[in-house]
């Protein structure tokens, strides 16, 4: 049942700057229910713009030129604004890259974890109340009566993306997506997160997006994965199969670059010539082609 | 923090205070014209002179004159004005608000003026509403207040003659004022006739003072939201569900202000400091207008009282700007 | 404050960064050139003599309308003076003010704001209070009493220019200069082996020399509104010189006599002044290919 | 075993500390190292490694002397420079260069890459043949020549690096403090830069500090490597044993911490005390 209808499916999605750039090229992957998918790519790869395309929050310059979007079987495109706001604030949330720019510096934690509950989901104060408390709890954060009253700035790094997260999940999304939500974080305070994120999605059944530039991080959260170079996958896999045997040589490439202090001799590879020269190719006849059928 | 915050200003105030004391008293005593021989009638004798200077303490040093004229401004007397033979702080009192009354009105017109358009502009932005208003806001600023005026006077004065283009009320009305706030008083007593009258007057010069300040406090204000508008937190309230106009008044509007707050307080006292030329131009009688008559009959006492009352005012709009901000500022509320 | 200084700088250079620079460059710096020309050439260009008095010609409209007279372009005055003659060798005053007393405030203004935000400390605190006590005067009200004080003349008001406008220059260039400071290449020079002036003049000096020319374009527009209002309040040049402020004061008096006195001027210096503005933002713009 | 390059003991560095200046007076002043002892051996890359708040970039700082030392010592190359002036240091900045994190924010956006690399030469008396060296310098990070007349914003975020390092290395110093140069880098071009870094370290007979947060990098680069906390250090010593055998339980948390790029379906699971 699960498996025919996916809770996330974008289909061929391509999205261009004002100049007339390609950012997306022709994007199409889907996200089971409870599952993690992971997307992977070095900066430029347009991996966190997927993300903002499905939100529905792409900077104005941004414009999506093709492709469909479709949340649990609803499609995105054809929804009214309003309408698709609603949709999109009742099943998904972000956890965002930056916990210090993620929280409104002038408003108390409280009502800014519980306002999507109240204002847009119609729920009682106090129940919205019993529900972030209840998910306080479960990120392990023990003093909930102190930190609903903080403003943002009184809490650390760490304690900010627990906060975000226990948001993210606190109105039972169907799809969460989580944006380099560790890029921030120290590595001892990353693996807490990390942990954090995985207990609660296994719990809540939730699908994530997990977008990252960080192999390590893909290899330990996420079942399937999508390698993105320059607004393409270039490979889509589950996240074993992957690790196993890439197939593409991009991913080859990036998998030596990558350091491991267990091998450091074999990591750290500088992406040889060749590869960046098949990329390129690969890039311009996916543009060439795309252009014939666009005119 | 916030109190100890307030006393430093207030120490700060009080310095700026004695600075611009000092200033205007050399500046003055530098002017090679005699005040006095140009109160008396030509033939007066030398004695006559010397003892009217020996009244207005002109035969003392410059520094005993400035002690004594800082000794008197403690204890609220201000001197007698050589021109007018009154005492300056009455004479300032009588003038003062025309200029505060005509301030106010500039301010909320600005502030009502620039924040529509801010928010409009950051709301449509990328758009040809915000292009317009951008136009219409680089306009209105790279023209200063004095041109503004003039061409107010031609349009509604000359072309489309609708409005008053001098004095602050018809002179042929019976005021039954008791103070000199004739905007408030009249609005206080529903005389609205003649909150008509001056507000007639009123609207030229104010217009041609608001329409720089609304210009920068809406350039201001729209590039902080949109700088805001761009943040982790607003496109997270935007994810929750909540509409473009929602995410600004709610999220975005009071992180923007906040640094536009300080610049609205420095721009406020840059008005106050306009209104001197264009209460001249529009013959409305303020401290401004009255400062540069001052000015042109070396009337010392007179111009120091204005000078110091006026920088008064700039560093009470300062200090209430910063207490507003450090209020606002949950940083620096609880720090 | 220094927030307000911050953002005051900030004004300038949000303003240069969003619309295409070149249209306005060459409107804006057409119009100055042409004044420029006007105002050194008067005596060959302008059409009749600026001072020359007849009561038969009193009061003649512009070109178009009737009761014209040819050779008085724009019209008379109520002296019979050739309006835009008076206006032509009003530029001239208006010019040698512009560039006397911008350079002028300039000069101690960036000085004083690039010394105070580079080397911050006692210097900084200094300067800074100087500063808040000259914001505290109403500029127009300060310049006029220095004028009054000073005697009529050009030398007076381009000093009262200066004196009153330095901290215009100074705010900015001292938010800019902290700014710069901070930055690691000033480290990375000092690693180089500069010393503190080596590096306040090499790497930081540079970064702020956009916003001194804009601010210096801007202020020229500003000098010339100063001048005018100075002119308007009767306390610039010898009376005998025709100012643009000057030409004003008696358009005001005679507006519904003759609109055409106070018109022409008013055109004339609300063109100048916007150029001023947009030719400086237009140059910063321009030499400023390494935003972000 | 080698002569030190740099022997320090017992530094300490102290900071304003802004966040609590009061508003008249100064800010009271904050230990950020507290009491260091180490030495660098000539010749070799020491990692020095740390997370947020463990005082590895002030440490850096205080031995290029961009910062002065509250206490301790700082021998380098025989010569006491813990309190020496600015003016008395200039002369041996030649020997003490810094590679930068942000090399958009160490180079000036106004230079040409040409005037950023021959800066320090000029100013360290190597100002004859400017052209040659700084053309030798390029050519070192792997440049092309066209480089010396562009801009920084003509540049990408790898090539930036090579010009930080070339200018560094112009001089031939005897010291290169590298400020975690690879940070703000793509993996791909990550690899590239700290190959380049290793290879003329080797060649030049460089000692090099090199801080970072990321062990991974650490272990390839250097030969010996510091773990820092809270401005003190958890433990140092030569890379391999730290890595096969590490002493402390914080180094071993900060290991375990690293997700490695392979399966391992048990590194999520919650352990049986909770995270401290």
């Amino acid at each position: 049942m699960n498996a025919t209808r996916p809770c996330l499916d974008i289909r061929s999605l391509s999205t261009v700057l004002p100049n007339g750039a390609r950012v997306l090229r022709s994007v199409s992957l889907s996200v089971q229910p409870s599952e993690v998918r992971a997307l992977v790519g070095e900066s430029g790869a347009g991996k966190t713009m997927i993300g903002k395309a499905v939100l529905g929050v792409l900077p104005l310059s941004v414009r999506i030129v093709e492709g469909d979007m479709l949340l649990e079987g609803e499609d995105l495109g054809r929804l009214q604004p309003k309408a698709r706001r609603t949709l999109i604030g009742a099943r998904t949330a972000l956890i965002p890259q930056d916990p210090l720019t993620a929280l409104n510096p002038s408003r108390r934690i409280g009502p800014q974890m519980t306002d999507r509950l109240v204002r847009i989901l119609g729920w009682s104060g106090q129940r919205a109340d019993l529900r972030i408390r209840q998910l306080l709890d479960e990120v392990q954060i023990r003093d909930p009566d102190r930190v609903l009253k903080c403003y943002p700035h009184e809490l650390s790094g760490g304690m900010r993306q627990r906060v975000l997260i226990a948001a993210a999940f606190a109105a039972e999304p169907r799809l969460i997506v989580a944006d380099e939500p560790t890029t921030a974080l120290d590595v001892t305070v990353q693996k807490q997160i990390l942990r954090l994120i995985a207990q609660l999605q296994r719990e809540h059944g939730t699908a994530i997006l997990f977008v990252t530039h960080d192999l390590g991080v893909v290899a330990k959260i996420s079942q399937k994965v999508s390698v993105l170079y320059a607004g393409k996958v270039v490979e889509e896999a589950e996240t074993a199969a992957l690790f196993a045997a890439p197939q593409h040589p991009y991913t080859r490439a990036l998998m030596a670059a990558t350091p491991r202090y267990t091998d450091p001799f074999a990591s750290l590879k500088p992406v040889d010539e060749a590869v960046l020269a098949g990329l390129a190719s690969e890039i311009a006849a996916a543009d060439q082609a795309w252009k014939r059928s666009h005119g | 923090m916030l109190l100890q915050r307030f006393l430093i200003r207030l120490l700060t105030m009080a310095i700026t205070l004695f600075g611009v004391a000092v200033v205007v008293f050399v500046v003055i005593r530098v002017a090679p014209g005699d005040p006095i021989a140009m109160m008396l009638p030509p033939g007066a004798s030398d004695a006559d002179i010397a003892r009217l200077r020996a009244f207005y303490g002109l035969d003392k040093t410059v520094v005993e004159q400035f002690f004594i004229w800082l000794s008197g401004v403690i204890r609220g007397d201000f001197g007698t004005s050589i021109s007018l033979r009154q005492d300056v702080l009455g004479l300032v009192f009588n003038r003062l608000p025309a200029t505060l009354e005509l301030a106010i009105v500039v301010l909320l017109m600005a502030l009502a003026i620039g924040g529509t358009t801010a928010i409009l502009g950051a709301r449509e932005r990328g758009t040809a509403v915000e292009a317009g208003i951008d136009i219409a806001s680089g306009a209105a600023l790279s023209i200063p207040d004095f041109l503004w005026g003039l061409v107010l006077i031609l349009l509604f004065g000359v072309l489309v003659p609708i409005l008053d283009i001098s004095g602050r009320v018809s002179p042929q009305l019976d005021l039954p004022f008791v103070t000199q706030f004739y905007l408030f008083e009249s609005l206080v007593r529903l005389r609205f006739d003649l909150t008509k009258d001056l507000l007639g007057h009123m609207l030229m010069p104010a217009v041609a003072l608001a329409l720089p300040l609304a210009a920068i406090i809406s350039q201001l204000l729209k590039q902080s939201l949109k700088e805001v508008l761009d943040l982790d937190y607003v496109v997270l309230a935007r994810v929750k569900g909540f509409s473009e106009t929602q995410v600004i008044l709610r999220e975005a509007l009071k992180n923007a202000a906040l640094p536009t707050l300080t610049l609205v307080g420095v721009q406020f006292t840059f008005l106050i400091g306009g209104t001197v030329i264009i209460e001249r131009l529009f013959s409305y009688e303020g401290l401004g207008n009255m400062a540069i008559d001052a000015v042109i009959n070396r009337d010392l006492p007179l111009i120091q009282g204005i000078v110091l009352v006026f920088a008064l005012l700039f560093v009470l709009i300062n200090l209430t700007v910063d207490m507003m901000y450090a209020l606002l500022n949950p940083r620096l509320r609880h720090g | 404050m220094d927030e307000a200084r911050n953002s005051r700088s900030r004004i300038s250079r949000r303003g240069s960064s969003r619309h295409g620079s070149g249209a306005r460059l060459w409107l804006a710096g057409g119009w100055l050139l042409l004044a420029l020309l006007a105002a050194i050439f008067a005596p060959l260009v302008a059409p009749q003599d600026p001072l020359a008095q007849d009561l038969m010609f009193e009061r003649l409209p512009p070109f178009w309308m009737s009761g014209s007279e040819p050779g008085f372009w724009l019209g008379t005055d109520s002296l019979g003076r050739d309006l835009l003659s008076r206006l032509i060798f009003g530029a001239r005053i208006a010019f040698i003010v512009a560039f006397a007393a911008a350079l002028a405030a300039c000069l101690v203004g960036s000085t004083l704001g690039l010394i105070s935000g580079y080397f911050g400390g006692w210097a900084d605190r200094i300067i800074s209070r100087i500063v808040d006590v000259w914001m505290a005067f109403p500029p127009v009200l300060f310049a006029i009493l220095l004028v009054a004080v000073l005697g009529t003349g050009l030398s007076s008001v381009i000093i009262a220019i200066a004196v009153i406008d330095w901290t215009r220059f100074c705010r900015v260039i001292r938010a800019e200069s902290m700014g710069q400071a901070r930055m690691d290449y000033v480290e990375n020079a000092r690693i180089a082996g500069y010393g503190r002036i080596g590096i306040m003049l090499r790497e930081v000096l540079p970064n702020v020399v956009p916003s001194i020319m804009a601010l210096l374009s801007l202020e020229m527009g500003i000098a010339v509104i100063v001048e005018a209002i100075l002119s308007f309040v009767n306390l610039s040049i010898s009376t005998d010189d025709p100012t643009w402020g000057g030409i004003i004061a008696e358009g005001r008096l005679s507006i519904h006599q003759a609109w055409w006195v106070l018109v022409f001027p008013l055109v004339t210096l609300i063109l100048t002044v916007l150029s001023f503005s947009q030719f400086g933002e237009g140059l910063k713009a321009r030499f400023d290919p390494v935003l972000r | 075993m080698a002569e030190p390059l740099f022997s320090v003991r017992g530094l300490k560095v102290a900071l304003p500390d802004m966040a609590r200046k009061p508003l008249i007076g100064r800010a009271p002043l904050a230990e950020i190292l507290k009491g260091l002892d180490f030495d660098l051996p000539k010749g070799s890359v020491t990692g020095i490694v740390g997370e947020s708040g463990s005082g590895k970039s002030t440490l850096g700082r205080a031995l290029v002397r961009l910062l002065e030392p509250s206490a301790g010592s700082i021998i380098f190359d025989g010569r006491d420079i813990t309190h020496l002036p600015e003016a008395e240091l200039r002369p041996l900045r030649r020997n003490l260069q810094m590679i930068f994190q942000d090399p958009m924010s160490s180079l000036n956006p106004r230079r040409t890459i040409f005037s950023i690399i021959a800066a320090p030469l000029r100013q360290n008396g190597l100002g004859d043949n400017l052209k040659g060296r700084v053309a030798e310098a390029l050519q070192r990070v792997g440049l092309p020549q066209s480089f010396a007349s562009r801009y920084r914003h003509e540049l990408s975020g790898g090539q930036r690096q090579r010009v930080g390092i070339a200018r560094a290395l112009a001089l031939s110093p005897k010291f290169v403090l590298a400020d975690e140069i690879v940070s703000g880098l793509d993996v791909s071009t990550q690899a590239q830069i700290l190959t380049l870094l290793e290879r003329l370290a080797g060649e030049m007979g460089l000692t090099v500090a090199f801080i970072s947060h990321d062990l991974s990098v650490i272990r390839r680069l250097c030969r010996q490597v510091i773990v820092m906390r809270e401005g003190a250090i958890v433990e140092a010593s030569a890379t391999d044993t730290l890595f096969e055998h590490p002493q402390q339980a914080y180094t071993r948390d900060l290991l375990a911490a690293i997700p490695l790029p392979e399966i391992d379906d048990g590194w999520l699971l919650p352990v049986a005390k909770a995270p401290a």
